[in-house]
């Protein structure tokens, strides 16, 4: 199993059964008794890349890790397989979750003072469920309140490998 | 009070509508855009977004607002939001009271700057403000636009091949479950102020029960066979209280064709 | 889109985004606008088959449909993936179970009325898989919304012989 091709097809099944993404050092494990280092690991996985050019199906690297995920382009058809849609954001969740990517850690007053009107506890805790804000400490000031930030899961849902990918905080052209 | 012939002058196409009420009494010397009465003004995400609306409908000037049209323009909106009875957060009135003052301390006459300590014009924290919250709204945007898993892009996921070991599945304890009850509780009382009173937990098990049973046989139970004497006399009283519970909410019906024939149950079919 | 190569990358993009087993019928419904026909569409399985001959995966079709697995041979590397200790349900999870378990039978608006935040899909298939919660009928409301009970294996796993042994919890604000 350790020919180039034998390696590319374990590493197709394996990401295929993880449905989330795996990190190198999670792939080495997999790999362990083949004894398979960290450049062979990454060759293959220009392989598999280069495998699904021109396919529905992408190999992708987000902050968790490599993961095989369906393109964008797919995602017409893909709609038709569910009957409800997914879920859409109000323009205040999205505020506040922009506010929270762009000026992590961040308390939810000063959330309030850039939107000018209180956030209410339930914006909040949709964002917390839906696993992409967390709380990362308090701050020092009367109340101790809670200082918010993004997770790992909101990098990989939105396809981000790291904060410094979101797109820049520019002002807006006059 | 502005008559409703005021309305009339200011929006001939038609009376708008929000919330199913029709709207005829308008500020007379409110600016109101051709098409702004479609911006549903609950629609605003605060005095902030409101302001921007205003200034941006008419291409003015974000860094040379002019104060008093504006201040004139955002209180004709927040007056026809009092008149439509729509619930105002405090976050508008503020707003109000700041463009108030702004507006008075223009009129003021300035004294002569001194080079190099300028006096901050009054309307310069406010247009601080106004160009944040816009970066803020162009930056939500642009994250909504990003392509999203579960929306744009999904995940590959095929069936994972039996394994040996199988893989371990979560744990939960009584315990777990009773704290996690007790904060959801008490949030919906927090938030909602509803009463929650407690049910008996027995009746409602039993209308799981039935309808499980009722979903096995799709010609109906005998509604005497879901009394079991075995239960005891509480048990009868369950059961009897739990069907009375499910008609009341339709989720059963019950069938009985001649006065004194046997009652059967039927459960209220997906489908039909 | 509607050369057989074309097909058939959508065929697999929409097999992988499924995560479970597709009909013939919702694959058609999926190809509604292509103008697709059984026959074409059973082609197109095919040639997806013959694609993974020799690889990690295959395309397989069970009672429930068709559907894209990891082969048995990988088993080995795929178990690797997995920690050894259990993972943890989220509080969304344990929460829904909570109100399933003391109010039910109930709808999923029902349970989103008390908890203030929707309860998404997975959350509901999770325990569903779990064979902790199923559904015992539809409430005459619009939409039909299934209305959630909790099964036999709930009580089992919880050491529970009826549910009138659940702990009585005491209301809130007492």
């Amino acid at each position: 199993m350790s020919t180039p091709e034998g390696i590319d097809n374990i590493l197709e099944a394996v990401l295929l059964a993880a449905g989330e993404p795996v990190s190198i050092e999670r792939l080495l494990e997999v790999f362990a008794d083949e004894g398979i280092d960290r450049a062979t690991l990454r060759d293959a996985l220009a392989r598999l890349q280069e495998r699904y050019s021109g396919r529905g199906i992408e190999l992708y690297e987000s902050a968790g890790g490599w993961r095989i995920r369906v393109r964008a382009a797919m995602a017409p058809w893909v709609a038709r397989l569910w009957p409800s849609s997914p879920p859409r954001y109000s323009r205040a969740v999205l505020e506040t979750l922009a506010l929270i990517a762009w000026r992590q850690p961040i308390t939810r007053s000063e959330i309030e003072a850039v939107r000018g009107v209180s956030v209410n506890a339930q914006i909040v805790r949709t964002l917390q469920e839906r696993g992409w804000i967390h709380v990362v400490g308090h701050k020092e000031a009367p109340g101790r309140p809670a200082l918010y930030a993004t997770t790992r899961r909101f990098l990989d849902d939105f396809g981000l490998r790291r904060l410094e990918d979101l797109p820049s905080w520019t002002p807006p052209e006059a | 009070m502005p008559s409703p012939d005021s309305a009339e002058r200011l929006t001939p196409v038609a009376v708008a509508r929000l919330r199913g009420e029709t709207l005829t009494e308008l500020p007379a010397d409110l600016y109101i855009p051709p098409d702004a009465l479609e911006v549903c003004l609950e629609d605003f995400e605060g005095p902030l977004d409101l302001l921007l609306y205003l200034i941006r409908r008419q291409n003015l000037d974000i860094l040379d607002i002019p104060i008093a049209e504006v201040t004139r323009q955002y209180l004709g909106y927040i007056e026809m939001m009092r008149q439509m009875r729509l619930e105002l957060a405090a976050e508008y009135l503020l707003m109000a009271a700041w463009l108030a003052e702004i507006k008075s301390r223009m009129l003021l006459p300035r004294p002569p700057v001194v080079e190099g300590e300028g006096e901050e014009d009054p309307r310069q924290r406010l247009v601080e403000r106004l160009l944040e919250y816009e970066k803020l709204a162009r930056a939500a945007e642009t994250l909504d636009a990003l392509p999203r898993a579960g929306r744009d892009v999904h995940e590959a996921l095929a069936e994972p091949p039996p394994l040996d070991k199988a893989r371990p599945l979560p744990e939960v304890s009584l315990d777990e479950l009773v704290s996690a009850l007790r904060e959801a509780l008490s949030r919906a009382a927090l938030v909602e102020h509803h009463h929650i009173q407690r049910e008996a937990l027995s009746v409602r098990a039993r209308m799981s029960e039935i309808l499980a049973r009722l979903a096995d046989c799709p010609q109906g139970c005998a509604f005497q066979g879901l009394l079991e004497p075995g239960q005891g006399r509480r048990g009868v009283v369950v059961s009897f209280l739990a069907v009375l519970e499910l008609l009341k909410a339709e989720l059963v019906r019950a069938v009985q064709d001649r006065a004194f024939d046997p009652i059967h149950l039927h459960a209220v079919t997906g489908g039909a």
